[in-house]
């Protein structure tokens, strides 16, 4: 054949040779940005990267994932009151990802499935002494562990588990699950004696031949306020309620109980009164919205059939009755009397006040701080006393299962590091994936879906579970609701959006590169980056 | 819907690719070995919505007829940028001959593959609106109403682009040309009667009729794939705004478009042999205020010296599209 | 050379007959040329076209303006256009009538002209009587051929049969033969006359 | 076969010969007959594999034509007149693209005024559009003209126009050898296009090119008709073998060798020019005749090496270049640059007007005295125009020119009733 005509045909694809980027004066670039949900969780889940798994099926890499941050998500997805969900972008498009819902779903699917946590291989030859198997504990120990370090648990009760197990209704969290879930930390060569209360850290670290400590005792000791009251008038506080539940003998309350107290403990107790057929009343000085109990749970607590009187407090407490006052609130929203009194029948009086911490075992302990009845550590979780570590409820902090995990893995890296004489570094955190940074278009339109619940009878009579969790199908629906804010989950719309093909695409998992010879610079893949991963930076000219 | 919604996944239909779906269910865009029939290194605005939409539109026709495909261009900014000497960006047959007469080329060669016994090879002709919907009309009708075996794609970026942003009959009122300046007590292009191109093209009975926007990827490409699997004439009209002409950001492209569906200013159907078979819902109405502020062609509706009367009318227009096309859910329910 | 025009309406076969003449001479192993005056060609307009005859290849493109014979398709034409114009003294004339020249008004006309080169025929009646349509073309070359003896009679006939089939054909050469025969008959009473 | 034929029915039988396999068709007159002829072929499915596009316009005919011969089809389309200026745009773009498409022109005039018969005003506008252009003398050329344009053009990636005059042509019924069906194929090979739309083989085709490449674009094209100036003739001689006949080539001389006055003239008026000669020959006269058949390229050397040994020459042509006379002339003209030739124009026949032997004797016998004007128009009605000239002369609304004259010639209908 002839050759081509000159300059009117041209050969396919030529351009290449046309270096576009040169027209550039802001360029793109990929980055990875906090989601909100990370950034709100206490016990610092990887919550965007885990549920990534979940999407795709995979619960299994979803667990392993999650279980890097948290040991406990069978507990978790019970108990934690799910501050990632407050903070979820989602919940400025429809509602919230279930987030709780689903680690429930995981830790219940990784239980179901026998999942273990992987030994570490090589053994660091140092010994730490956890005091206490609460949240707080098990958590340092499992992280512990997994750095190979030998891990001893001293728990003074006759259970692991602490306030999961004393302070948390069967309803809220089946004993099964716990159980299961501490015996997958101690699976990992960790160590627990019961009953074995430290009196002495000093004398037990030296005793065990420990080379640090991480305390987690909790607290235990319910708050007392002082109500004027006869001999034959029976108050309790509420912790020793709870405990006495989990044992042989069930506390005798008598049928009318009242609940003094607006937290979570005491419409723990209330409920849990409600269950064993008595007639719980909560009192509490101020109102519902001002309640520090989430209101979710005052709100299952009411369907329950738990009376609940608002603004009033307990003026005194005789045999079979007690009198209370009516309060108002001021203009600052405290409750002021009002000089009205009213009597309401009590068996007993449940005082739900909060609880002190039993900071016995650091007697004698040079060098350490207490103030308000807790421990001050430093940043890095370590007392006043070198190699001693603390966490939990027994420091400043929010008393919360979730908040207490955290600090065992927090204590956890920096034992670690002091172990090794280096310092813990966190990493920096990535600027916080905003909705504005998102474009939500992309999204398709899916509610949260609706947990079952236990049917209102058995709710009333019985310590089953009230919450139900999610099938795999409705677990993988709403994990596949997660937005993956700032976080690049392969939507591949980067790549398709450029009008100059400046996007390479690297593969299942590998995500993508820009190609600078290309790109001009337009933009159009951060506008449409549906989650936020993508920014553009002014180039230097 | 104009496709099976496919199962519920993250991001639903609306990205361009999801890593969840079946292999089969992904779009062509997504597939990391596509074929970008139009290279890197063409010489495209910034945000070039053109650009866009017909790589979207030639690598799905590609795909649908297993690379036997052959493309004609109308001179415009397609072209231009597509092929100076001594650089093509296109990796597919392709042949530019004039402005006017790209159905006809197209006709041609469709008529020389018959004549040659090479069924397998199919035929796109595309243009702007300028090439299709003014110089290119008589031949673009004479290819329908022979029902040649051509697929025609205009890209509509409602303007003479490529000479300077005059106006052409895509041009909405209102907006501001090179041609219909902002200027004296009815700023802006007239309000004329329009020219509705894909309707004109349905009035020829031909077997296939659709809109679509670079904003809705997947929808286009369904679009253009059915159309390949279809014989005869057939026309898609995709919209593409263009940064330069309509003064908008160039990173605004894609939103621009999706705005312009939302707002019911751009109706998104398809029809078969002159009637239509289905309209892409509105997903979240948009009030046309919202469409029209981010473009500097509509920017003497607003602000010191605004019209809101031409934006009430321009309100209308929209209206109407969404009446007569049923845009929004509950119409049709 | 022989220089044949024909004048007729719109509708009434006129270019086809000079391109019959022109077949049929060619069948004859002559050379020959048949065009149209180019008009648009509208039904009921005056219309002239042109066929040469000769031996040798005809190179000539002018118009015919000093025919040999003139072919008259509608009498009407008389009054509206010279369409004797530039016939030769001894041209042949070959008028669609069923009149005479005298009775219709060209008695003058054919006294100045040798009387054995002119011809009336009733060639519409033919057209009527054989094919069923008001066409005198077929007729008036066959006359043509029977007053002029330029063309032989089978010549005409293949040419019919070059142009027509079946039952068109069969009634067009009736025409032609019963008009060569009218013609001949006329030829043979103005020979004794 | 020899056959009694109408020209544009012997044009459609070559061009069937020819194995087209697209056809694009608007009808124009005077060239309709050639293309129903096609189309019936076509649907009669005589002529297969062909494809028959009734078009939408002449602009869409040779575009249909540009795409299927770019897809590596023979392509080919028919026009005249006002449907050549309405395609130009895309007469241009196929002959830039090297598209090989054979296009019959059936010459006609260009208005206003409106006008369907024939000069070559159509085709000559197109001069310069890059296309090859023919010119047949009779139908019998006009047959052998385009079996040779389709494998010149495709030879050379050209297209070629084959004109031949509107009615008095296209219209003729005469005595035309048309080839057999062997002999136009041994002639003419299948169409192996220098560049074809193919996805087995993607190339761009119609890249716009900028100041750096343009010119060397074009000079390309020139140099492709200047290869066209050989290969015309050797194709001519390449025919004979074949087909037995003279037919083609560049120009042709006719009683030239010891003519003092050369007549020069395209297409079928150069018949009745010979008819003049051979008349005037007779009386004594040394006049001979050039007739030119590639306008397009135009063979300078030829035409000179014809006019130099004469004294005198007169361009007999039916185009007018307005405002400054000739067209063929001006070409002719530069082909005898420097020679001392007097020459003459004649401009002609335009719109039909007949251009009878009286005339042309007149002319002939003026130009051999050199009594000519440098531009002489045969057959003005001087009479008329100087009556229309002087009716501007007085009043600057002086009517519609067209309706004066008609007036003035006794031809129109308010004359005639009025």
């Amino acid at each position: 054949m002839p050759s081509k005509p000159f300059a009117i045909t041209l050969k396919p694809g030529t351009s290449l040779a046309n270096l576009t980027g040169t027209w550039r004066t802001a360029r793109p670039v990929y980055l990875d940005r906090l989601p909100p949900c990370n950034n709100a969780c206490p016990a610092g889940e990887n919550i965007q990267g885990w549920l990534f798994h979940a999407e795709s099926g995979d619960y299994e890499q979803a667990w392993r994932v999650l279980v890097q941050d948290n040991p406990l998500p069978a507990v978790m997805g019970r108990v934690c009151y799910h501050p990632c969900e407050g903070a979820c972008n989602r919940g400025q498009l429809d509602s919230a990802v279930g987030i709780n819902s689903v680690e429930r779903f995981l830790g219940d699917e990784a239980i179901k499935r026998g999942w273990k946590f992987e030994v570490p291989a090589h053994g660091s030859g140092k010994k730490v002494l956890v005091v206490g198997a609460g949240p707080s504990g098990l958590s340092a120990a499992y992280h512990l562990a997994c750095m190979g370090h030998k891990v001893e648990i001293h728990e003074a009760g006759p259970l692991a588990g602490g306030m999961m197990r004393f302070g948390i209704p069967k309803y809220r969290l089946p004993r099964d699950v716990l159980d299961a879930e501490v015996q997958r930390i101690l699976d990992l060569g960790v160590t627990l004696k019961l009953n074995t209360k430290v009196a002495s850290i000093d004398l037990s670290m030296r005793q065990g031949g420990f080379d640090a400590a991480f305390l987690a005792v909790g607290a235990h000791i319910g708050k007392r306020t002082t109500i004027p009251a006869g001999d034959a008038s029976h108050i309790v506080d509420a912790v020793s309620v709870l405990r006495s539940m989990e044992g042989e003998d069930k506390p005798m309350l008598g049928r009318k109980v009242v609940v003094y107290g607006g937290g979570n403990t005491a419409i723990d107790v209330a409920r849990t009164v409600k269950r064993m057929g008595g007639e719980p009343i909560i009192v509490y000085r101020r109102t519902r919205d001002k309640a520090p109990a989430h209101d979710f749970e005052i709100e299952e607590a009411l369907q329950e059939g738990v009376m609940i009187k608002w603004l009033s407090t307990i003026k005194q407490a005789g045999a079979g009755e007690i009198t209370v006052e009516k309060m108002e609130l001021d203009d600052k929203g405290f409750p002021q009397p009002t000089g009205e009194f009213e009597t309401l029948a009590a068996d007993s009086v449940v005082l739900a006040l909060g609880q002190d911490v039993d900071l016995s075992l650091l007697d004698g302990v040079p060098g350490l701080e207490v103030k308000d009845g807790v421990v001050q550590v430093a940043p890095n979780m370590m007392t006043g006393f070198p190699g001693i570590f603390a966490g939990g409820d027994m420091v400043p902090s929010q008393r919360t299962v979730t908040v207490a995990v955290g600090h065992g893995k927090k204590a956890a890296r920096h034992i670690d590091a002091w172990l090794n004489g280096t310092n813990y570094e966190s990493a920096a955190k990535h600027e916080l994936a905003e909705f504005e940074k998102l474009n939500p278009w992309y999204y398709s339109d899916a509610d949260k879906t609706v947990r079952p619940m236990l049917d209102i009878i058995r709710r009333q009579t019985s310590f089953d579970e009230v919450q139900g969790g999610l099938d795999e199908t409705n677990a993988l629906f709403e994990a596949r609701r997660c937005l993956s804010c700032g976080n690049c989950f392969e939507c591949d719309n980067c790549y398709g959006v450029c009008p100059d093909n400046a996007v390479i695409k690297l593969g299942p998992g590998k995500g993508f590169e820009f190609n600078y010879d290309y790109c001009k610079g337009c933009g159009i893949c951060v506008a449409e980056c549906p989650c936020g991963a993508i920014k553009m930076v002014a180039e230097d000219i | 819907m104009s496709f099976q919604p496919v199962k519920f996944y993250q991001t639903g239909t609306y990205t361009v690719g999801n890593r969840l779906l079946a292999p089969d269910e992904r779009s062509v865009q997504a597939n990391q070995m596509r074929g970008n029939s139009i290279n890197s290194g063409h010489r495209a605005c910034q945000g070039c919505g053109e650009a866009l939409g017909a790589r979207y539109a030639i690598d799905a026709a590609m795909v649908e007829s297993n690379g036997q495909l052959i493309a004609a261009n109308a001179t415009g900014c397609l072209e231009v940028f597509s092929t100076p000497y001594p650089e093509s960006s296109w990796q597919v047959p392709w042949i530019h001959s004039l402005f006017g007469n790209t159905a006809a080329v197209a006709t041609g060669i469709a008529a020389a593959m018959k004549a040659k016994g090479r069924h397998e090879v199919r035929v796109v002709a595309q243009g702007g609106d300028g090439g299709t919907t003014d110089i290119g009309f008589g031949c673009l009708s004479g290819m329908f109403e022979r029902n040649d075996d051509v697929l025609y794609i205009c890209y509509d970026n409602e303007g003479y682009m490529n000479t300077g942003v005059q106006r052409s009959s895509a041009t909405p009122p209102a907006a501001r040309t090179a041609t219909t300046m902002p200027v004296g007590p009815e700023p802006g292009n007239v309000f004329g009667q329009g020219k509705n191109v894909p309707e004109i093209a349905m009035a020829h009975g031909i077997p296939y009729v659709a809109t679509a926007t670079v904003a809705d990827l997947r929808d286009l490409e369904y679009k253009v794939r059915k159309a390949m699997r279809m014989h005869g004439a057939r026309y898609i009209q995709i919209f593409v705004p263009c940064p330069l002409g309509w003064g908008t950001a160039s990173h605004d492209t894609i939103r621009i478009a999706r705005l312009a569906k939302e707002s019911g200013m751009f109706p998104v159907f398809e029809a078969e042999h002159g009637e239509v078979t289905s309209v892409l819902k509105i997903r979240n109405k948009v009030a046309i205020g919202e469409y029209l502020k981010p473009q500097k062609r509509f920017a003497h509706l607003f602000g010191k010296h605004a019209h809101p009367e031409t934006v009430a009318r321009l309100q209308a227009i929209a209206d109407r599209n969404i009446r007569k096309y049923g845009l929004l859910e509950e119409e049709t329910d | 050379m022989f220089q044949i025009r024909i004048h007729g309406r719109g509708g009434q076969g006129v270019v086809t007959a000079t391109e019959m003449l022109s077949v049929a001479a060619f069948e004859e192993g002559r050379h020959a040329q048949a065009f149209p005056s180019f008009g648009s060609e509208r039904t009921g307009a005056p219309v002239v076209a042109f066929c040469r005859i000769d031996d040798k290849e005809i190179r000539l493109r002018e118009p015919i303006m000093e025919p040999d014979a003139l072919i008259i398709q509608d009498p009407t034409l008389l009054h509206q256009i010279d369409v004797f114009a530039g016939l030769k003294p001894d041209g042949y004339v070959l008028l669609n009538t069923h009149h005479t020249f005298e009775t219709i008004g060209l008695g003058d006309f054919a006294k100045e002209r040798d009387r054995g080169r002119l011809c009336t025929l009733p060639a519409t009646q033919l057209g009527l009587k054989h094919v069923g349509r008001p066409i005198p073309n077929v007729p008036l070359i066959a006359g043509f051929a029977a007053l002029s003896d330029m063309i032989q009679l089978a010549s005409v006939i293949k040419a019919i049969n070059e142009k027509f089939s079946g039952k068109v054909a069969e009634g067009n050469i009736a025409a032609a033969a019963e008009a060569y025969a009218l013609v001949k008959e006329q030829m043979k009473e103005h020979a004794h006359a | 076969m020899l056959k009694q034929t109408e020209g544009s029915k012997a044009v459609a039988e070559a061009i069937a010969l020819c194995r087209p396999e697209v056809i694009c068709a608007y009808p124009i007159s005077p060239q309709t007959h050639i293309v129903e002829a096609l189309g019936e072929m076509v649907k009669a499915g005589e002529l297969a594999p062909c494809e028959f596009i009734n078009v939408e316009s002449e602009f869409a005919a040779m575009s249909v034509a540009i795409g299927s011969s770019a897809a590596g089809a023979r392509s080919y389309t028919a026009t005249a007149s006002q449907g050549l200026l309405f395609m130009v745009e895309a007469v241009y773009n196929a002959a830039g693209l090297g598209l090989p498409i054979v296009m019959t022109v059936a010459n006609r005039a260009i208005g206003a005024p409106i006008n369907i018969w024939n000069d070559h005003s159509d085709s000559l506008s197109q001069r310069d559009s890059g296309w090859m252009q023919l010119f047949a003398e009779t139908n019998q050329e006009a047959v052998d003209l385009h079996i040779q344009a389709f494998r010149l053009a495709e030879e050379l990636s050209m297209p070629i126009m084959v004109c031949m005059d509107g009615f008095i042509l296209t219209h003729a019924f005469e005595r035309v050898d048309i080839p057999a069906q062997e002999q136009v194929d041994a002639y003419l090979p299948p169409f192996d296009p220098r560049q074809v739309l193919d996805p087995a083989e993607p190339v761009s085709i119609g890249a716009m090119v900028g100041p750096e490449a343009f010119m060397e674009v074009k000079y390309l094209a020139h140099a492709k008709q200047m290869q066209a100036l050989e290969r015309i003739p050797q194709l001519a001689d390449e025919f004979k073998k074949i087909f037995g006949r003279d037919s083609g080539g560049l120009v042709r001389t006719y009683r030239a060798d010891d003519a003092e006055t050369m007549i020069v003239a395209m297409g079928s008026v150069l018949g009745t020019i010979k008819d003049v000669v051979d008349e005037m020959r007779a009386e004594g006269h040394k006049i001979g005749v050039l007739g030119i058949i590639s306008f397009r390229p135009f063979p300078l050397e030829q035409v000179r090496a014809a006019l130099i040994k004469s004294k005198r020459f007169i361009v007999l042509e039916k185009s007018l270049a307005v405002g400054m006379g000739g067209i063929v002339a001006t070409n002719v003209r530069m082909a005898v640059t420097g020679s001392g030739l007097r020459g003459f124009t004649a401009i002609a026949g335009l719109g039909g007007r007949a251009i009878p032997k009286s005339s042309l004797h007149k002319l002939f016998r003026q130009a051999e005295q050199e009594k000519l004007e440098p531009v002489t128009f045969v057959d003005l009605d001087w009479d008329v125009v100087n009556k229309q000239l002087e009716r501007e002369k007085q009043n600057r609304r002086s009517g519609p020119i067209a309706e004066n004259i008609l007036f003035d010639k006794g031809m129109s209908s308010s004359a005639k009733f009025g």
